[in-house]
């Protein structure tokens, strides 16, 4: 267990993640699910147990959708998706971890692409 | 010269762990007037009693201190033992070291500090304390019970068999509550309308009893053993008196299509209507917002139909005034409103219904005759998921922070009857934790599981899509499984948490009685005194106390009889001797303090005074009823002069605690 | 005429000129004048809620401090940028160590620390305009079209900051298609995600997702569906695989109040 | 004027509609005037005056006139009435035995304003076309009647007679005053800057309890400060009690009850502006709860023995005004 | 302000016995800390408060003076903390007015099932009379501590 990585996770993620009921709502919800390797519910019961490289390394935190039905449907108010997107901050900060390079984009394009995509993943994807 | 005596408790470690008892002994010895002072491991204790009341006896104290926990917890208890002892009662005061000391501070140097000033505050206040004794307030033999669930059944019929009038106050038009609502009930299976409507048949037939049908409590004035109570009858527009329950208006009605609230809105009655058919009363009630005539003044038909002549378009709300010598609450709950869980598609698909919906759709009095079909097609469904805690053990602003209590098992019940009655049906429960303890529960449960099949998932439902060929695609999650599931279901039942109903704050507010957050009304005690308020005279029964089911509905209810019959049999109640008084010789007669005292308490005479010239004065002074006055003390901030004192809390008392304290 | 300050956003500049067309030609048949800031930059599609990401919400400020300096309120019709902005202002408001980290970085000549209302196009039609003044200026209703809302993720959460409406049961864009004179369809899935974000990332489950939303829609007999988002309607155009069209909601405004003809000239 | 009301008591005396007569005498100088109660013509011949320096309100004197045999005339100004009406709100009058004669009022004079002119060995004061002629023993000086008008005076609250049986002249109104503007100066400053002004006007009291003494609103049989039980009890200036407690306690045991008379200060032989606490009371009383004003009829619950449901919180004081 | 970090206040609470006292006695029950400045003196209503306790507090040396009642409309003798409420607010309008420092009063609802109200408002309550310094203006100085 990392507490120094654990640590710096809650509070970039601003959530306290010992509210969790482990009722599974969120994974419930998640649009994502089929997606991921780890869950919403394993994110935040694997940050609490201090386990964040795992999660660092797996592709998960490129999945979520950032679109917060689990933070608004939580009936504890836990927020996983601020907790995967603290884990996925915690990854692409490390030095040379951009998930996305600047140079990949045009291949990814086509003509009706708007710019919030490009943005957006540049964003999320990126340091 | 006043001798006191210092009794200082260890609670066991509770305060000795934080406080240096004996320290706060030693210097609480030193206070003026102390002439003894000990340290005990339990002051409550029968040998720590002895000990105060053989310090009483050999000291000759004439004031006692106990730094103890609060004196909500046992101030009665010290002033028991005092009074054996020979000291009068009110001598007694107590210092709060544990609740407001030992148990919020970790330092044993500040803690001790300040337990022993609390100390020293309570011993400057009982040099001031003077020997009170109780005046007598007669009890009015006549019960009041607000709520005709089965609780306020219960509570009613107790009363009643122990020779007392009791009058039952119920909003709707008939006694039963929910549990007339609910088919069968857990863990025994038994139909609930069975063992409920001979209950309900009794409490019209006890003379004992008197049953106020759709009424509401407007007012309370009073106190224990003398309450007054303004009861609202509304007008439902047939005379009771003279309704026969018949039933013929409401057949010819022409109005059908008003939404059964009995039976969840799920068919539809006539805007003139009986509830159900074991009503009691079994009394038409008419509907003004449907009901034709008097909406638009065209129609008349039940008046014509009705050979009882029982129908008065012109009834008006009337109001009865009543006295009574206790009351009990017992207004129940209610499921919570599910909009702002559409998730679960409640309000985008018939077949999304709640727990209570399901009773009245498996109920053979229900809208289809105890055959189980779905709302919207009514085609028999073969899978059903059920949602367990939609809305309970929340911590956001949608739902209730607490457990429901009752959803487990009767989701269990109802997975079971299906399962029974249905065999071909799949049954899904998603749960986040079973919940069952209760005799013969876990039984109960393990038997849906085991020998009905019933599919217990640990997980929970995140997203229901109904779709147009009347399939329901049931999103959730398997935390076991670790996946994600999606079932083609025929019906979700949800588990709504309960809820206490919306008519108990204001009811709370009459009876100046507590609620917690969530507005459950507190108990005295949470385990010495769970059936009674911390307003004397009002008891707690059933649901509105905190979630109950109907074992422990019931066993609450006959537990706030025997408190209600305890306070009724008595001829005459000891009043609180902390009572206000005035000093005539400083009264103004300037009729401040009446206006503020809420028992109107307060009156003025006309008193001839002896002037130091010999002549006589008479002047106007206030008088105190030490009966009908409950201590609050705002007559003697209003009292300009002083005049007003309050005994027990005196102005020279608090000063005292007040010089102690900032010493 | 009521003022507000108009944040179009970068996609609405290029790829999704409709959207911004068609709002900006209601808006003053509507009686609604549009201002646009000088130099505004483009909010960044996301919200990073992240408590220790400061430049990534510098832009979102400054967007609401030239409201503020402006005395309107702030108005936008892309569902990202709305909602990149009402959680900036929800968090800038109450996060205080965030709003001096954010105004230490801009150096203002004075402070932003929230105060800018923020509109949605569509509040300001319910809230300001009104869905029964605009029902009465609609020239071309839509009567009798079968009409699905998609509301997808980004108008409607997190609820707490963007409150708008109620996110499992919102009602402003039927209340909407009603005031247009179009019958709405509900579904399940309008408040679920399409997958957009992940369209670059992860084309097959951006298919699944968008899939899902137009399948629901179709399935309960929607002739159209209507957004508020680029991305969305992109990507349920383009990666659906449903027949059913997709528009703007701003595109069917424009028509119903007899203006798309003029504004395509 | 003052013919008029001799006249017109000696009528009511003679006539025996009442037995005694409470109005105002001269003491050793022209300007030293004090109430007086006259039970013939002969007295009221030879002492009763009514001129520019009968300022003392004499509604507190009917407590204990009332408590007598017989009916007493009692001439009372504007400002009296509402002194009047509160004390028979709290049942201290008996107004059976009270015939009320409404008679104008001031504004009048402060000897004091006089006096800080240079002006002494004062023999009598004239009022010719708003110029004083005042005689001294030293000759005779002449100042503008506006700069010798006491303060009470020259922030008049009203005019109108709120109870009498009869009225001698004219009644007026209630009228818009300027006498909350001192109060809000002193809101508008600093804390310290308040703690500053009122610890050095406080900190002059000697505690003679003239204020007390004067105020109609202070009628107790027994003061609390004269009354060993009551805690607070402090009979004379041995400690800062005065310059801390005495006089928020009081103007508290009179807020909602004072109608701005404005006794207390005029009698403070220290000058310290008493009135100001009162009506800081009066003002966040009018603020918070409502227009009210003591003493303009005698049946309206006071101030603070009413309430709302949604009064505002304490917290407004803190939130309002200079800390 | 110059801050004294080893200035204790001393700090009286008056309770009303219904709901504060017992507000107060939960957070003890669920042993939420609050400083050991706060005193505690019971009182059946807030209403029971007189101004004249207050006063004597600040000059027998009390550093801050905080009154606790039910909430409005819940109180036990139904209208007392309503004449509290008045009451109170004219008199911290008055001590206001006198220059005595705000943050030296305070009146708090706190109901029986608020002991975590009751152990935030006194820490609070404390932190913000430390951070005034020791009660002057209204001290008797015949009374101060030695």
């Amino acid at each position: 267990m990392n507490k120094n990585l654990k640590e710096q996770v809650l509070r970039s993620g601003g959530v306290n993640v010992l509210k969790c009921m482990r009722c599974g709502k969120c994974s419930g919800t998640c649009p994502s699910y089929g997606e991921m390797e780890y869950h919403p519910h394993q994110f935040v019961y694997m940050v609490e147990k201090g386990d964040i490289e795992t999660l660092m390394k797996s592709e998960s935190i490129y999945k979520c959708l950032t679109c917060f039905a689990c933070v608004d449907r939580c009936p504890r108010g836990v927020e996983p998706a601020k907790v995967v997107e603290a884990v996925r901050l915690a990854a692409v900060r490390q030095q040379g971890n951009n998930h996305l390079e600047p140079s990949e984009i045009p291949a990814l394009l086509d003509e009706d692409l708007p710019q919030q995509a490009i943005v957006t993943a540049m964003r999320k994807y990126a340091k | 010269m006043q001798r006191i005596g210092v009794f200082v408790c260890h609670c066991g470690t509770n305060i000795a762990a934080t406080v240096d008892v004996k320290a706060v002994a030693e210097a609480l010895g030193h206070e003026p007037g102390v002439v003894i002072s000990q340290d005990y491991q339990y002051m409550c204790s029968e040998s720590g009693q002895e000990l105060v009341k053989s310090a009483i006896r050999e000291q000759k104290l004439t004031g006692v201190v106990i730094c103890s926990c609060s004196p909500r917890m046992h101030e009665n208890t010290f002033r028991k033992a005092a009074a054996s002892a020979g000291l009068n009662p009110y001598l007694v005061e107590i210092a709060n070291i544990r609740e407001q000391c030992s148990w919020i501070h970790k330092d044993i140097a500040t803690a001790t500090d300040k337990a022993i000033i609390l100390g020293k505050a309570a011993v400057a206040k009982v040099h001031l304390n003077t020997p009170l004794s109780s005046m007598e307030s007669p009890v009015v033999k006549r019960a009041l019970v607000i709520g005709g669930g089965i609780a306020g059944i219960q509570t009613a019929l107790d009363i009643a068999e122990a020779g007392f009038d009791v009058d039952i106050v119920e909003k709707q038009p008939t006694i039963g509550g929910k549990m007339a609502q609910i088919d069968k009930t857990f863990p025994t299976l038994d139909c609930a309308a069975c063992i409920l409507t001979p209950k309900m048949v009794e409490a019209s037939q006890n003379e004992h009893i008197t049953i106020h049908s759709f009424s509401e409590v407007a007012d309370v004035k009073g106190f224990v053993g003398n309450f007054t109570v303004k009861i609202k009858k509304k007008a439902r527009y047939v005379d009771e008196t003279k309704c026969t329950g018949c039933g013929l208006c409401t057949e010819k009605c022409p109005m059908k299509k008003v939404p059964n609230e009995f039976n969840m809105g799920l068919d539809n009655r006539s805007a003139v209507y009986i509830p159900f058919a074991q009503a009691v009363p079994k009394v038409a009630t008419i509907d003004p917002n449907y009901c034709m005539m008097l909406r638009s003044g065209k129609c008349g038909v039940c008046s014509k139909v009705c050979s009882a002549g029982a129908i008065d378009y012109k009834q008006q709300d009337t109001f009865i005034e009543q006295k009574y010598g206790a009351i009990v609450v017992a207004t129940g709950f209610n499921p919570i409103n599910l909009d702002k869980y559409d998730e679960f598609a409640y309000n985008q698909c018939p077949d999304v219904v709640t727990s209570l919906e399901l009773e009245r759709l498996m109920n053979a009095a229900g809208p289809n005759g105890g055959t189980l079909l779905r709302p919207s097609d009514k085609s028999h469904p073969h899978t059903i998921v059920f949602v367990q805690c939609v809305g309970s053990r929340c911590d956001d602003e949608k739902g209730k922070p607490y457990c429901s209590k009752i959803c487990c098992m009767y989701t269990a019940k109802h997975a079971m009857l299906i399962r029974e009655k249905y065999p071909d049906t799949e049954v899904y429960v998603f749960y986040i934790d079973v919940r069952t303890p209760g005799k013969n529960f876990d039984e109960f449960y393990r038997r849906a599981v085991e020998q009905y099949n019933v599919h217990y998932i640990k997980g929970m439902v995140g997203k229901v899509t109904p779709k147009s060929d009347g399939k329901i695609d049931v999103q959730a999650s398997d935390l076991l499984a670790n996946e994600q599931l999606h079932i083609d279901a025929d019906m979700v039942v949800l588990a709504a948490a309960i809820e206490p109903d919306k008519t108990a704050r204001p009811l709370a507010t009459m009876l100046t009685t507590q609620m917690d957050t969530n507005d459950f009304f507190t108990e005295a005690h949470p385990k010495l005194r769970p059936v009674e308020s911390a307003t004397a005279g009002i008891f707690l029964s059933g649901a509105c106390q905190g979630p109950k089911d109907i074992p422990e509905t019931v066993a609450q209810g006959s537990a706030a009889a025997a408190k209600a019959i305890g306070l009724l049999c008595k001829n005459s109640i000891t009043c609180n001797p902390c009572v206000a008084h005035s000093d005539e010789l400083m009264c103004n007669g300037c009729s401040s303090c009446e206006k503020v005292c809420p028992y109107g308490a307060i009156t003025y005479i006309d008193k001839e005074f002896r002037m130091p010239d010999r002549t006589t004065k008479v002047r106007r002074v206030a008088s105190v009823n030490p009966a009908v006055c409950q201590g609050c003390g705002a007559c003697t901030v209003a009292c300009p002069s002083g005049a007003m004192d309050l005994s027990g809390f005196s102005n020279s008392q608090i000063m005292a605690e007040v010089d102690a304290i900032c010493k | 005429m009521e003022t507000f300050t108009y944040y179009p956003g970068c996609t609405l500049r290029t790829k999704a000129k409709d959207l911004d067309t068609y709002a900006r030609v209601s808006a003053e048949a509507l009686g609604i004048k549009l201002e646009e800031p000088a130099d505004w930059q483009c909010c960044g599609g996301a919200y990073t809620t992240a408590k220790d990401e400061i430049a990534t919400k510098l832009s979102a400020v400054r967007v609401l401090n030239s409201a503020k300096e402006a005395e309107t309120p702030l108005i936008t019709v892309c569902s990202a940028c709305h909602n990149v902005i009402k959680q900036t202002e929800y968090d800038i408001s109450r996060d205080e160590e965030m709003a001096s980290k954010v105004n230490n970085y801009l150096g203002l000549s004075e402070p932003y620390t929230g105060g800018t209302k923020v509109y949605h196009y569509l509040e300001m039609l319910r809230d300001v305009v009104g869905f029964d003044k605009l029902k009465e200026k609609v020239v071309n209703p839509f009567t009798g079209r079968k009409i699905a809302a998609y509301y997808g993720c980004l108008l409607l959460r997190p609820a707490k900051a963007l409150a708008m409406d109620d996110p499992e049961n919102p009602t402003i864009i039927e209340d909407f298609i009603r005031a247009i004179g179009g019958t709405p369809v509900i579904y399940a899935q309008r408040n679920e995600c399409c997958g957009g974000y992940i369209t670059m990332e992860d084309k097959a489950q951006a298919q699944k997702r968008s899939g899902a939303v137009m399948g629901s829609a179709k399935d309960m007999g929607a002739e159209m569906v209507i957004t508020a988002c680029p991305l969305c309607l992109y990507n349920l155009k383009k990666n659906s695989g449903s027949d059913l069209p997709v528009y703007y909601f701003t595109e069917l405004l424009a028509e119903a109040l007899g203006l798309k003809e003029a504004s395509n000239e | 004027m003052q013919e008029a009301m001799i006249k017109r008591a000696k009528e009511l005396l003679a006539d025996g509609s009442v037995d005694r007569v409470i109005g105002w005498k001269r003491g050793e100088f022209a300007y030293d005037i004090t109430p007086a109660v006259f039970t013939s013509a002969e007295e009221l011949e030879h002492d009763f005056v009514f001129d520019d320096f009968t300022a003392a309100n004499v509604s507190k004197y009917l407590v204990k006139e009332t408590a007598k045999e017989g009916k007493i005339l009692a001439f009372l100004k504007p400002c009296d009435t509402y002194s009047f009406n509160q004390l028979i709100k709290e049942h201290r009058i008996d107004r059976e035995k009270v015939y009320v004669v409404g008679i104008p009022g001031g504004p009048k004079l402060d000897i004091e304003k006089i006096k800080a002119k240079g002006i002494t060995g004062v023999l009598s004061v004239k009022n010719e076309d708003y110029t004083l002629k005042i005689e001294t023993l030293y000759g005779e000086e002449t100042m503008p009647f506006s700069e010798a008008v006491l303060d009470k005076c020259a922030s008049c609250k009203s005019k109108k007679h709120v109870a009498y049986d009869e009225l001698i002249g004219e009644d007026g109104d209630v009228l818009e005053s300027n006498r909350f503007d001192m109060v809000e100066k002193l809101e508008n400053m600093t804390a310290q800057e308040r703690f500053d002004f009122w610890r050095g006007q406080l900190s002059k009291c000697i505690r003679c309890n003239a204020c007390r003494n004067v105020c109609p609103a202070c009628t107790c049989e027994n003061c609390v400060f004269d009354n060993p039980k009551s805690g607070i009890d402090n009979k004379a200036a041995a400690d800062s009690f005065e310059e801390n407690m005495f006089h928020i306690i009081r103007a508290f045991h009179v807020a909602g009850r004072c109608t701005d008379c404005g006794e207390c200060s005029r009698v403070c032989p220290q000058h310290i502006p008493l009135h100001l606490l009162n009506r800081k009371f009066i003002k966040d009383i009018n603020e918070l709860y409502g227009e009210y004003q003591a003493g303009a009829d005698t049946t309206s619950r006071a101030p603070l023995t009413d309430y709302t449901k949604d009064d505002c919180e304490p917290s407004v004081v803190h939130e309002r005004g200079v800390e | 302000m110059q801050v004294n970090e080893n200035f204790e206040p001393v700090i009286v609470a008056f309770c009303c016995n219904w709901c504060s006292y017992a507000g107060a006695d939960l957070s003890g029950t669920n042993r939420l800390n609050y400083p050991t400045n706060v005193k505690i003196i019971r009182v059946p209503c807030s209403c029971r408060v007189n101004p004249m306790f207050i006063l004597r507090a600040f000059q027998k040396g009390a550093d801050g003076v905080i009154i606790c009642g039910c909430h409005p409309g819940d109180c036990h003798y139904t209208s007392g903390n309503y004449f509290t409420r008045r009451r109170i607010t004219l008199l911290y309008s008055m001590l206001d007015f006198l220059g005595i420092e705000r943050n030296r009063t305070r009146l708090e609802w706190v109901s029986a099932a608020e002991g975590a109200k009751f152990a935030a408002t006194m820490e609070q309550f404390t932190a913000d009379v430390k951070a005034l310094g020791p009660n002057r203006r209204l001290e008797d100085l015949r009374c101060r501590k030695q």
